[in-house]
């Protein structure tokens, strides 16, 4: 049984494929009803396993292994050359992407009630992207993580394209180029490392690279593993997206349906970070850690370049999307600072980055659906009508701001406790976006919740009702519950950061 | 011997060749395209008659190659020609540079 | 008892949560479940006190976070100083929750209030409680939150609106320099427990530079929550609030979190000269600074928020010349006259509707028990004998001659006097005189208004007596019990002139108000004019605010709007040239088709003629 | 056979094979630019004499001066077009046209302008037409079915793309 | 050589090329005598039935050990075997496509032609995959060329069908042309036609001389055959003479004639370039020293595919330039020799794909345009509202041309990265421009599925697919999803068939 699950789990969201699929076009209700349905699966799937990695149950006994391709006819070098298996696993790192998915997947496609035309298209592609996140996060080897990868990305293009706001198809375009770009990028360099050892198993390759296995053919040279990390660096950080690369990820954010949104600032930017730390610094740790300032060195330039900008945008919308730059700096700063504060700061800003901007882009929703319009400028006062939605709000940004009693503290915490002991310089600097991204936040927040309210939202009196308070009280339940109590967290993770500090060569 | 060397021959052709391709790429006239095509043909022919003698192994091959050749020369001028009587009835005109509804 | 103290906090909190989720419906009933619970802490924490007066201090901590192999903990430690503090929190707390039920009557979003309210208690309580600096920054910052939103609780005033975000930005930057203090400390000492830290201290593990740089870190933590110059300006600003918060966080508790945190703290200033200066220097200058302010305001809330800053200053001055007892002395009494005086200011506004003192005038007769509540607070604050101010000030005067900082000395001096004559300029500008106020059903407000009053004005005359010069020094006795030689001396030896000094200077200034205000003997600008230029200086705070805005402000938005152009140009503009770049390729290359199938041919045949032309001048055996 | 008649037996051909192939190219008259190809075919046939190979020259002398000649003949009558060729290709495509065909043919000359292979005594004079009959039916089966395949594609080719369709004509060529 | 010795060889081997030319001349005769009033469109299940057959009995015909004809004229090897796979099965769906196949204008009068024309295309491209002798090599080039230029112009009514015709002859014969003038000189350096032969005179060759000549010729060979597959620069008949050709045309140009390129190109390259000597000393092979030639040519084919694709507007036209990428991508795997290891299978495997995804293409073209008597980009336009499965369908074939993982596609690509990587130093440039082209590629693919589904719909009038056509798209889609996904079904099946091609080269 055990052998199944993750595949079962990975695939369960076909499940609500085919009801959506054999759902006639025009019967909304169900569909959206379907839909939903869909997502309980993998969620029930991922707590369950949640559950038997509390009780105990070794997470490899998970694995799965099952012979695919083979490339070539070297089999008379060594059967298993060239070989690509279909093969997932499991550890604590991927266990809390698995949840995060889940749960932010059921959440948005909670939020879908906001989508008013072609449902079954929609939830087809939500579900077919739903099964590509899995897949990336249980992925044991490269080329089936690129195929997962990848995979996100059509639904994702069509999703925005379709279903998105104004200048959709600008913004999917968008999308489309710089991530085909990072995935070429990610592309290339999977396949060095494949043709070069004729593997693509994610340990075996680690070993390969730390511990020099012989290959058999060309060997990869000291200065191609660092063309290959920074590789690996490069594809992931156009997807978390780091400064400059982020311009594509501030028009998605722009332009997509929220519920959307949710799906991509929650889950899927953090390919971003699980691509760098499984690959990036888990194949190659030792040319990870000289490359390691770079990454800092980006990861505050972000933040403060996007916490900069943040501060002049007039549209809700974009202030967020320059928020998600700011905050994916923080994760790089923490992937960089080469320690287990720093990296599992990194990790949970990732996993709390997603609640928060799940929770904050599921409002986002609420509020054009409320009043029309995102833009600043024409909103205002919000609380008088609005009163649960404004405090939502404002719980969303203060733990966006890093409040503490949110996961965002956490996350902040950790990583400049571990940056101030790298590299206190980058994390001195770093801190001042601690107190801009105070400033931007509140400003955005304020100006739609607080001061005199605008004769446009006057006409909209109602609050947050019914089924929209699911994903909000959810959201914000994790939200709180890690960050009062962020060893929820911390424990699947230690083995994994273990493993990745002994890697890196010990604390 | 002091015979009339190979690479006479082979000069020959590649003169010949050029002038077929020159032409074949100037002339206006489909014919003209036509027939310049099979003077570069005529060319290749020369040389493997050419190497069929004086060749590193001179064999009968060269010349059995060339025949085939010569065959297949035609047809393609008879087909060549049936496109241009196709056209022609058409467009009436059997200018090369006044193909061109298809461009860009 | 004490093991059961992590319910103090819990209590405000269950306020909190019960009056969010209930929302609008309770209305003003809400206000019952406020006190209630706030009452529970209050007993709680006051037979916590009782219990710790015999027993050792108490701490208990369960794992929280573990990062690799460190594990953090979170917990609570019950110490003769949070003990305290516990009281004063919980106690202000429990009367300003009374006084509101009938100040905030009518308001519609009452039971908000009241959540509000107890979200900052249980913020405050648990900042107090911490055992260690971390949990101490959690609360830290919710204390802000709570203050931001009873700041903006006027959501719709785009004044309100402007403070609480003020607030929060200001105080945010000093948190930022607490965190890094605290997280470089963590690094130096491999804890965040204080024990463990004082340990490393003593130990002297620690290079005094390294030492210097933390300290003044986390001092700008509480430079920033104390509204220490120069990062004072959102606590006038905040006033934007209604009065009962202003009572409770910008007087008696929050502001003081600063003073607590320097105090919890104090042996690591202690240990670094430099640091212990730069406190003392930014209190004396901060007292001097804020009591100037002060002295032109019209805004009864404003002057006491200037005089809040300052008596902070007094605070940090006191700290700052190791003055540990008359430090938290003074905290503990400002803690009570302050929110007394924010109190019985707001019975006034609440009778007369405005805050301009302008507007005011004679209303002794007409408040006939909030004029005199506020005297004694007045009194209480301005040092004058034999009150709770008094004994307070008069240690910190102590405390900064034995230090030997003469200069400080002098302006705390100067400040005691500027103290007594601002206040006493606003209390008779309030009382004294004739009524300028249009409004003419001026009432007294109702008892349960008066009724904390009454227990604060009792406090601030007595408070003082737990720690004087005759009747014993009991407060500091107990607060550095067992930690004399961490904390210092229990209580300052001054020569006995000071004392007399602090009467006269205080008797000097509201004498002086007297004749100015009360008396009208002196004209009111008998020394500057009010439309001097010294004057417009000191009314418009110095132009603080304004210098902010025109340098720091505008680097941020001249830099952001910089960046914008980055973004829009470079950053924006790589992807579009290499775009455009490759649809301009695209568009040269559709225009070689041209349809001319001889050109295709001669493009072919260029192709074959460059290859066998490269071949040639590079191939085989031409070389 | 002399050596110095082969020589300018071998000249004189190259001469109007060449002459021939320039006049294509310099003359004005469609039908004029037929014609000399015609000489051009005509000396490359004798130039197949010269390499001894009696067969390919018949062959050449039927299939390309007689055949191919009067088919293009027909086609020019066919198409009544002015008969003038005008020259209308810009000056640049020419040049740059003319410069390919100089360096290919540089390249190539190079490679081929003083190529030595000894020369080796060969019968293929002796019978020749019986030696490629022999070879093609021993050998070359295969590509000599699939060339009457070819020529038969050519021929329907030829008769759908030329054929006038007047509706009433049935395909009763074949 | 008398009968006994002309019996005595195994003709069995040739089996499926003798089917394909019975069904040929059946076709032809019939057309022939069949009442003119008698619907032509029922020869094209009978041209079907013979691939069919042909198709089984090559399948029959794997048993057999390596079979050759009179010298080398006729071989059946591995190579062969597998590429005649590709090419009928290839075949049988542009002669389903062929039998919907409904232009505007009509084309009843030369239906029957179509159909053994396109047969005797597949017999000139089957002759090349299986022979070794350089005569027949050219002969089958030609048989299929010229077929080739009378299908592309069989819609003489049309006057693009005309000039795409006339530009494919004109442009067809100088690379024929070309190409045998470079034959021409192989034959003088070798003395034979060969390709064994031939080949073992070239490995033993030291003349310095003849050498270079063999360079020349090489090049002259190689830039005729790039005519065929449509290789930059050499490839720019190719938009011009799609536009013009009926549609299954297009399809049998720019799947089977481009296949057959690249067997003739592999046929003749590995035959004799790969153990030629490189340079006097002999250090080096042939095709090891000069394959920065071919790599360049085929950078400068992705290069301009792809760019030049961006701005289409006309559907056949932008697909003409998407095979000249393919193309250009395919010549990366013929560069890099597969990195030595991955040649065959990978050429192989990226044709059987760009076979599925790109006949599928074609198909549901050819139903818009000739429904809506329009070729440009627009009639694509809502066809994710008007018919979803369709659009479906059409959305795979595009996500497998662009090479996005689930496809075959993918794995084709996937497979020439290998081989650009495997050795050292790896082609990374070739890789790289490879890479780029495929997001280029991204753009103007993605823009056709933009219309597809954001675009809202011109027309409500129902899509009627023929039976044929719908049989055609459901095996493209199954096998390009299939292949896709678990790509060792065909990958597997071809080790196991065909192991490494040693047969190749003969060793007589």
């Amino acid at each position: 049984m055990n052998v199944y699950l993750l595949s079962l789990l990975v695939f369960s969201p076909l499940l609500g494929i085919v009801m959506v699929a054999i759902m006639p076009k025009k019967e909304e209700r169900t569909i959206k009803q379907f839909g939903f349905f869909g997502t309980l699966p993998p969620l029930i799937l991922s707590l369950f396993l949640f559950s038997q990695y509390y009780s105990g149950v070794a997470l490899s006994s998970f694995d799965t292994k099952i012979n695919w391709i083979r490339f070539g006819n070297l089999a008379m070098y060594d059967p298993k050359l060239f070989t690509v298996n279909f093969e997932l696993g499991l550890d604590g790192l991927s266990l809390i992407f698995i949840l995060l998915t889940t749960i932010v997947s059921s959440l948005a496609a909670m939020a879908s009630i906001y989508i008013k035309q072609e449902w079954k298209g929609y939830y087809l592609l939500f579900l077919i992207l739903e099964i590509g996140m899995l897949g990336v996060f249980t992925a044991e080897n490269l080329i089936l993580f690129f195929i997962f990868f990848e995979m996100t990305l059509i639904p994702t293009f069509f999703l925005i394209g379709r279903w998105g706001f104004l200048e959709k198809e600008k913004a999917s375009y968008s999308f489309l180029i710089y991530n085909g770009i990072g995935s070429a990028v990610l592309l290339v360099a999977i396949l060095i490392l494949f043709a070069r050892t004729g593997t693509t198993n994610i340990e075996a390759l680690s070993q390969m690279m730390t511990m020099g296995g012989v290959s058999l053919f060309a060997p990869i040279s000291g200065s191609m593993k660092y063309g290959l990390c920074l590789a690996f660096i490069i594809a992931f950080a156009i997807k978390l997206p780091v400064f400059p690369f982020h311009s594509w990820m501030v028009r998605v954010h722009a332009e997509a349906p929220p519920s959307i949104v949710m799906i991509h600032a929650g889950v899927l930017l953090k390919i971003g970070a699980y691509g760098i730390i499984r690959f990036g610094m888990g194949i190659f740790p030792e040319q990870y850690k000289s490359l390691a300032f770079i990454v800092v060195l980006f990861g505050v330039l972000s933040l403060l370049y996007g916490a900069f900008l943040a501060l002049l945008q007039t549209d809700f919308k974009l202030v967020l999307a320059y928020s998600s730059v700011s905050h994916m700096g923080i994760v790089m700063m923490g992937l960089g600072a080469l320690n287990e504060s720093g990296i599992q700061g990194a990790i949970f800003q990732v996993i709390s980055h997603g609640l928060i901007a799940a929770l904050l882009f599921f409002l986002v929703g609420v509020l054009y659906e409320r009043t029309g319009t995102t833009m600043l400028t024409k909103l205002g006062g919000l609380t008088k009508s609005m009163p649960i939605f404004s405090g939502l709000l404002l719980a969303g940004g203060m733990a966006s701001l890093g409040l503490p009693g949110m996961s965002g503290f956490i996350s902040e915490f950790m990583v400049f406790l571990g940056l101030f002991k790298s590299q206190p310089l980058f994390a001195a600097i770093g801190a001042l976006g601690l107190v801009l991204t105070a400033v931007y936040m509140l400003r955005a927040v304020l100006m739609i919740t607080f001061g005199k309210s605008n004769s446009l939202v006057e006409k909209e009196k109602h609050d947050l009702k019914g089924l929209e308070f699911v994903p909000t009280v959810v959201l914000l339940g994790l939200i709180i519950s890690v960050g009062v109590y962020p060893n929820l967290l911390g424990g699947p993770l230690q083995e994994t950061i273990d493993a990745m500090m002994l890697a890196l060569g010990g604390r | 011997m002091t015979g009339v060397p190979l690479s006479a021959y082979l000069v020959l052709a590649l003169v010949l060749f050029c002038i077929g391709l020159y032409g074949a790429l100037v002339k206006r006239n489909v014919v003209i395209v036509l027939i310049s095509i099979e003077l570069m043909l005529n060319a290749a022919n020369i040389n493997l008659v050419a190497f069929s003698k004086f060749g590193v192994t001179p064999s009968i091959t060269g010349q059995v190659f060339s025949l085939f050749t010569i065959t297949i020369a035609a047809a393609e001028a008879a087909v060549g020609l049936a496109i241009l009587m196709a056209l022609y009835r058409n467009r009436k005109t059997v200018n090369v540079d006044e193909m061109d509804s298809m461009k860009h | 008892m004490m093991e059961n103290a992590w319910l103090i906090p819990i209590f405000p909190l269950v306020t909190f949560l019960v009056l969010l989720l209930s929302g609008r419906r309770w209305r003003e009933q809400g206000a019952y479940i406020g006190i209630l619970l706030t009452l529970a802490s209050f007993i709680l924490s006051l037979l916590v006190l009782i219990e710790r007066f015999k027993e050792p201090t108490y701490k208990v901590t369960i794992d929280w976070l573990s990062i690799g192999g460190t594990q953090l903990t979170a917990g609570f430690e019950i110490n003769q100083l949070n003990a305290l503090m516990l009281v004063i929190v919980s106690l202000v707390s429990l009367l300003v929750q009374i006084y509101s039920k009938g100040y905030m009557y009518g308001e519609e979003r009452f039971s908000i209030f009241y959540a509000y309210l107890g979200f900052f208690t249980f913020a405050m309580l648990g900042l107090v409680m911490a055992p260690n600096l971390l949990q101490l920054y959690f609360f830290w910052e919710l204390v802000g939150v709570g203050s931001f939103l009873l700041i903006g609780f006027y959501f719709y005033k785009q004044e309100a609106k402007k403070a609480a975000k003020k607030a929060f930005i200001m105080t945010r930057i000093g948190d930022v320099g607490l965190l890094i203090g605290v997280i470089l400390l963590f690094w130096e000492t491999g804890s965040f427990e204080y024990g463990e830290i004082f340990q490393a201290v003593q130990a002297g593990e620690i290079s005094v530079g390294r030492l210097t740089l933390i300290a003044v870190l986390i001092f700008i933590g509480a430079v920033g929550k104390s509204g220490q110059f120069p990062l004072h300006t959102w606590l006038p600003d905040a006033m934007e609030g209604p009065t009962p918060v202003s009572a409770l966080i910008h007087a008696a508790t929050m502001v003081a979190a600063g003073v607590y945190l320097v105090a919890t703290m104090f042996p690591l200033f202690l240990a670094s000269v430099t640091a212990m200066h730069v406190v003392a220097v930014t209190g004396g200058f901060t007292a001097i600074f804020a009591a100037s302010i002060a002295l032109v305001q019209k805004d009864v809330k404003r002057v006491l928020a200037y005089s809040t800053i300052s008596q902070l200053g007094f605070m940090m001055l006191a700290l700052g010349t190791a003055g540990y007892v008359a430090g938290v002395f003074h905290l503990m009494t400002h803690a009570f006259f302050k929110a007394l005086l924010f109190l019985a200011a707001g019975s006034v506004i609440h009778a007369i509707h405005t805050q301009n003192i302008e507007k005011m005038g004679g209303l002794w007769k007409r408040l006939n028990w909030t004029g005199p509540l506020f005297l004694i607070g007045t009194l209480a604050i301005s040092g004058f004998p034999l009150l709770s101010g008094f004994f307070s000030k008069d240690e910190i005067l102590m405390s900064a001659w034995e230090h030997g900082d003469y200069l400080l000395f002098t302006l705390a001096v100067i400040t005691s006097f500027l103290t007594a004559f601002y206040m006493f300029r606003l209390f008779f500008m309030i009382f004294a005189g004739e009524s300028r106020s249009s409004v003419n059903q001026v009432k007294e407000s109702p008892s349960i208004m008066l009724l904390p009053m009454f227990v604060l004005a009792l406090l601030a005359v007595i408070s003082g007596y737990i720690q004087t010069p005759w009747f014993g020094t009991f407060l500091g006795d107990w607060l550095v019990e067992g930690n004399e030689k961490l904390l210092g001396a229990s209580h300052n030896e001054g020569p006995v002139w000071i004392m007399f000094m602090a009467v006269f200077v205080s008797l000097a200034g509201i004498l002086l108000a007297y004749m100015m205000y009360a008396k009208k003997k002196i004209p009111r600008d008998w020394l500057f004019k009010e439309n001097s230029k010294l004057y417009k200086v000191i009314d418009n705070k110095y132009f603080i605010d304004e210098i902010y805005f025109f340098t720091v402000g505008y680097a941020i938005k001249g830099f952001s709007l910089f960046l914008s152009y980055i973004e829009k140009f470079i950053v924006g503009g790589l992807i579009s040239t290499v775009t455009s770049s490759i649809e301009g390729l695209g568009k040269i290359g559709s225009k070689l088709q041209t349809g001319q199938v001889q050109q295709y041919g001669m493009i072919a045949f260029l192709g074959l003629a460059v290859l066998l032309v490269i071949f040639a001048l590079t191939g085989g055996y031409l070389r | 056979m002399s050596l110095s008649g082969e020589l300018i037996a071998f000249l004189g051909l190259a001469l109007v094979a060449i002459l021939g192939g320039v006049l294509l190219i310099t003359l004005t008259k469609v039908v004029h630019m037929v014609i000399a190809l015609v000489f051009t075919f005509l000396s490359i046939a004798g130039i197949y004499m010269l390499l001894s190979a009696e067969f390919v020259a018949v062959v050449q002398i039927l299939i390309y001066s007689g055949a191919i000649t009067i088919v293009m003949l027909f086609g020019i009558m066919l198409t009544k077009h002015q008969e003038r060729e005008e020259p209308s290709k810009g000056r640049w495509g020419k040049f740059s046209l003319l410069l390919a065909v100089a360096g290919f043919a540089v390249a190539v000359y190079l490679g081929i302008y003083n190529l030595h292979i000894p020369v080796q005594p060969t019968t293929l004079h002796e019978e020749n037409t019986k030696q490629i009959g022999i070879e093609l039916f021993s050998k070359y089966v295969i590509p000599f079915e699939v060339m009457s395949v070819l020529l038969l594609v050519a021929l329907v080719g030829a008769i759908v793309l030329a054929k006038k369709d007047d509706k009433d004509e049935e395909g009763d060529q074949l | 050589m008398d009968w006994n010795t002309m019996l005595s060889y195994n003709w069995g081997a040739m089996m499926p090329e003798f089917i394909i030319l019975g069904t040929a001349m059946i076709l032809s005769i019939l057309d022939l005598f069949w009442p003119k009033h008698f619907n032509r469109r029922k020869l094209a299940w009978l041209a079907l039935t013979g691939i069919i057959l042909a198709f089984l009995s090559l399948i029959s015909l794997f048993s057999f050990e390596t079979v050759s004809i009179l010298s080398d004229t006729f071989r059946l090897d591995s190579f062969a075997k597998a590429f005649k796979l590709i090419l009928l099965f290839g075949a049988g769906l542009v002669i389903l496509l062929a039998e919907s196949y409904e232009p505007q204008e009509g084309l009843q009068e030369h239906r029957g032609e179509f159909y053994y024309l396109f047969l005797t295309a597949l017999l000139g491209a089957m002759i090349m995959t299986s022979s070794g002798d350089m005569i027949t090599l050219f002969v089958g080039l030609e048989l299929l060329s010229l077929s080739s230029y009378i299908l592309v112009g069989i819609r003489k009514h049309n006057r693009k069908s005309n000039e795409a015709s006339m530009k494919y002859v004109i442009n067809g014969g100088i690379s024929t042309a070309i190409t045998l003038f470079g034959m021409s000189y192989l034959y003088g350096v070798t003395g034979s036609v060969n390709l064994g032969e031939m080949s073992r005179t070239m490995a033993a060759m030291t003349d310095g001389q003849l050498q270079y000549i063999m360079g020349l010729a090489f090049f002259m060979v190689f830039v005729g055959l790039s005519f065929k597959i449509a290789a930059a620069p050499f490839h720019m008949w190719a938009p011009d003479v799609y536009e013009g050709a009926p549609t299954p045309v297009v399809a049998f140009l720019s799947v089977i004639s481009k296949t057959a390129g690249f067997v003739i190109i592999l046929r003749i390259f590995l035959s004799l370039f790969l153990t030629a000597p490189g340079d006097t000393f002999g250090a080096l092979d042939f095709l090891e020293k000069n394959n920065i030639y071919i790599a360049f040519v085929a950078g400068l084919t992705i290069i301009i595919g792809n760019v030049i694709a961006l701005r289409q507007q006309n559907l056949k036209r932008l697909f003409a330039f998407s095979s000249i990428a393919h193309a250009g991508y395919l010549l990366v795997a013929v560069a890099t020799m597969g990195g030595g290891y991955f040649l065959m299978d990978t050429v192989w495997f990226y044709l059987l794909a760009y076979l599925l995804m790109n006949i599928g293409v074609f198909a549901v073209i050819q139903l818009l345009s000739s429904q809506s008597g329009s070729e440009d980009i627009s009639i694509l336009a809502g066809l994710g509202g008007r018919s979803p499965y369709l659009a479906i369908a059409f959305t795979v074939f595009i996500l497998s041309l662009a090479g996005i993982p689930g496809t075959t596609g993918f794995i084709g690509k996937l497979n020439i990265f290998l081989g650009t990587f495997i050795t050292e130093p790896g082609h990374y440039v070739l890789a790289g421009i490879m890479i780029a082209g495929t997001i280029v590629s991204y753009v103007y693919y993605f823009g056709l599925l933009v219309q597809v589904f954001f675009r809202p719909i011109h027309s409500d009038k129902v899509i009627k697919i023929r039976s044929g056509l719908s049989t055609v798209i459901i095996i493209c889609l199954v096998g390009t999803i299939l292949f896709g996904i678990v790509p060792n079904l065909a990958l597997d099946f071809l080790h196991n068939q065909f192991g490494d091609f040693t047969d190749f080269i003969s060793s007589e």
